[in-house]
């Protein structure tokens, strides 16, 4: 059933990944960005996308490099805009990728609720900006609230630092970011690791994503980057 | 909605019905369930006779068991020194953990459940209905104390739900019943009821048998009405 | 501001509790149960309390002894009865507690919706129930939901295993249970541990309720008790 | 709503009126801000300018830095071989760890942010309203990319929201305004506005100057308005 498979390549990982899927990237920035998945992902070749991820790429790496491709229609991101996201940028501006701009927050709350079973909640944030159009208001003692829906994912591609057999998760200081919320959203949730260490290695109090969540695994090479570049 | 036989469904498998012996024991029964637990998947056991469900799941099978109260891949209950007051079930038995466990607090547990991420739970009933209404946590007898746990959560969150009862009270009524009358735990959540005499599948329109023990399919129907 | 204090009596650290303060108490029976925080708000004698907890307390310890006292109100929480909850099934027969009875995990979301500063949501759990009595069903996708609301603590009492000076907490094993979210929904939080440790020995990817949520901690003498009695 | 001075309000103290220098400058602006900070507070500042404000923020005050990528008790900006690209701050910039840090994902992050548990928060800003509405986001230009990030929540859930910005653009309109004109980041959420040439608390009913640089109380009405 939902066990974890430990996978050898990102190219079996994420076999299966068809047309039209909507797709949730892990990553802030650079940070927790799951590049070995998203390369995989761009030589498959999957067409028509629906990517949820709080940036729209950098440089020409990661997501940058799937925008490039031309086989994502849409973007659900709270942050596009950056120095260098030029990719994104160019494709928005000739009206060849459609944007949805989600408040950063109510992008992570509306996939918790998604990985949550919450039908819908209402939420302060962005009450009264120009992100609350064709939205439901409510006052709650005196305070006003959008109502917000939950956002599920077919896949989620995410970065960790640990997993065990299982399918237990651990990660690296800020590149968690995502990766929690975006595994308990996605029907499937596919994760690269920098490491596969042995059952029972993990400590039961540490562990961060619990392996129901996870339901493939591939080691890969670390590789971290900043915005400065590849280190 | 009927109440059929496997075979009337016409589906290439017959009930298989046990008639050289009698109702199944509740070991017996959680047997039956175990056996029907597929390998690798994430289970809860509710309180109570549902918990010695997991006395039949072979290591093998890589069942992983969830506990309401904040806990994934729990092992057997705890014996002598290991006993660790900070380590129970959902019925508050102290229990072990197993390697690859992981620790969560209640409001991450409760998503976990509602979110539909467990393959099956298991829970007692004290009456389901045809169409797999449950009620499980109330008598609703004025003078009881109500309490309902997370009953309401486990019957709702769960990808599957299995009942493990009695099919009948001690006046020999059926516990499987048109119409729920006891008060509600979850509305059409039940997909498979175990019982001692049989096991049935609750499906949008009919009740089918699945197997019996010690009774017929024809007697089984009789005593079940309607 | 915010910083947690390390106090140095139970007495001490709940001070400033008043009548008619709603109290959220940890544990799920007697694991994670502040059993020294509660003695100690014995000693103090503040009245008409309202208690949200998941159970009603066991045996004459702990939430029990609180019980009995006849200083508590309400009891909101989700498994009053037990085997050994004699006290509060007592004052419940003859009228003299007010039962609020909320299913265990509704319990837990609504503090979390507290802490996490969300109005309302819209949750499956209890619909066509009798808990679902004058709550509001809305339909969305198809399925049935009501609409639940916060559950906001004048006061949390929890315990937890260990904490550093800044207020950091971890648990252990399954007496985490209702601690961290409980925290989160506390005008203040005040948690009994077992060990202050040196600030800089908790593992950073470990904590489970960072410092922002404690306001006061207090190390008392380890008490854990199963069903079966007092270790 | 008017605009007036701590001595018309009457309560004990007068606004300070330093003309014996000019405005501000970034850095100055940076210590008046984290001056203000009361100790022990918990506190997250924007990308940007209100990133300097911990440059003045003694170890003493025990102030703990949250950034909204998932981080309490944030050190300074990591140099040299202390760069790691897994620990940034919200402006993705690499930094470092405080003893007594925590780290947690984004939902658990913006919960902390949106239930109100940061003591302080301090914006950017295009424009404020006398009542405290911020424009920080978005020019309002049609072929700007719009990007909001996190900034609606932070203005929405801190306890107290300082705003940090030059209180004229570049061609010299004030960005203290009746109305704002760009699109809004917030509504009533801006406590106090701190600026080159003077720093206003934002009440219910009034705008008061607490303190100026370089310019007249007078002369500062002037040039805001209305």
């Amino acid at each position: 059933m939902s066990k974890a498979q430990v996978f050898e390549s990102c190219d079996a990982a994420i076999e299966g990944i068809e047309d039209g899927s909507t797709i949730l990237v892990g990553g802030f920035g650079l940070a927790g960005m799951p590049f070995d998945l998203i390369d995989a992902l761009i030589r498959q070749g999957t067409n028509d996308l629906t990517i949820v991820s709080n940036n729209a790429g950098n440089s020409e790496v990661g997501l940058a490099a799937l925008l490039k491709t031309g086989r994502v229609r849409k973007v659900v991101c709270s942050f596009p805009r950056q120095p260098d996201s030029y990719i994104f940028d160019d494709l928005y501006r000739s009206g060849e990728i459609e944007l949805e701009l989600v408040p950063q927050g109510n992008l992570a709350e509306r996939m918790r609720a998604a990985g949550a079973g919450i039908g819908a909640f209402y939420c302060p944030t962005a009450v009264g900006t120009p992100l609350a159009e064709g939205r439901e208001v409510r006052t709650i003692e005196g305070r006003d609230y959008l109502l917000e829906y939950p956002i599920r994912g077919d896949y989620a591609l995410i970065s960790a630092h640990k997993a065990d057999p299982m399918g237990n998760l651990v990660y690296r200081k800020t590149a968690r970011n995502f990766g929690p919320v975006m595994a308990t959203a996605a029907a499937t949730t596919i994760a690269q690791v920098s490491e596969v260490v042995p059952l029972g290695s993990l400590d039961a109090e540490a562990v961060v994503t619990p392996s129901i969540y996870v339901d493939r695994i591939v080691p890969v090479d670390t590789r971290r980057y900043t915005v400065q570049g590849a280190r | 909605m009927t109440i059929r036989s496997i075979d009337e469904a016409s589906i290439g498998t017959a009930t298989v019905e046990h008639l050289d012996r009698g109702a199944l024991s509740t070991s017996e029964l959680a047997a039956v369930i175990a056996r029907d637990i597929p390998d690798g998947s994430f289970v809860n056991l509710g309180i109570g006779q549902p918990t010695r469900v997991a006395d039949y799941l072979s290591s093998e099978a890589g069942v992983v068991l969830h506990t309401e109260n904040g806990m994934l891949n729990m092992g057997p209950a705890a014996q002598g020194l290991d006993v660790d007051p900070d380590l129970t079930n959902a019925g508050k038995v102290p229990v072990t953990e197993l390697p690859g466990a992981a620790y969560f607090d209640q409001a991450d547990s409760f998503a976990m459940m509602r979110g539909g991420h467990l393959d099956v739970c298991v829970l007692g009933a004290f009456q389901v209905s045809f169409s797999g209404d449950l009620a499980n946590w109330h008598t609703g007898q004025l003078e009881a104390i109500p309490a309902v746990g997370g009953a309401m959560d486990l019957a709702m969150g769960s990808k599957v739900v299995f009942v493990m009862m009695s099919l009948f009270t001690k006046t020999g009524a059926s516990k499987l019943v048109p119409t729920v009358t006891y008060p509600l735990t979850g509305v059409s959540c039940v997909s498979r009821v175990y019982s001692d005499y049989a096991t049935f599948d609750l499906t949008a329109d009919d009740v089918v048998i699945r197997e019996t023990w010690g009774i017929s399919v024809s007697a089984l129907r009789k005593r079940i009405g309607p």
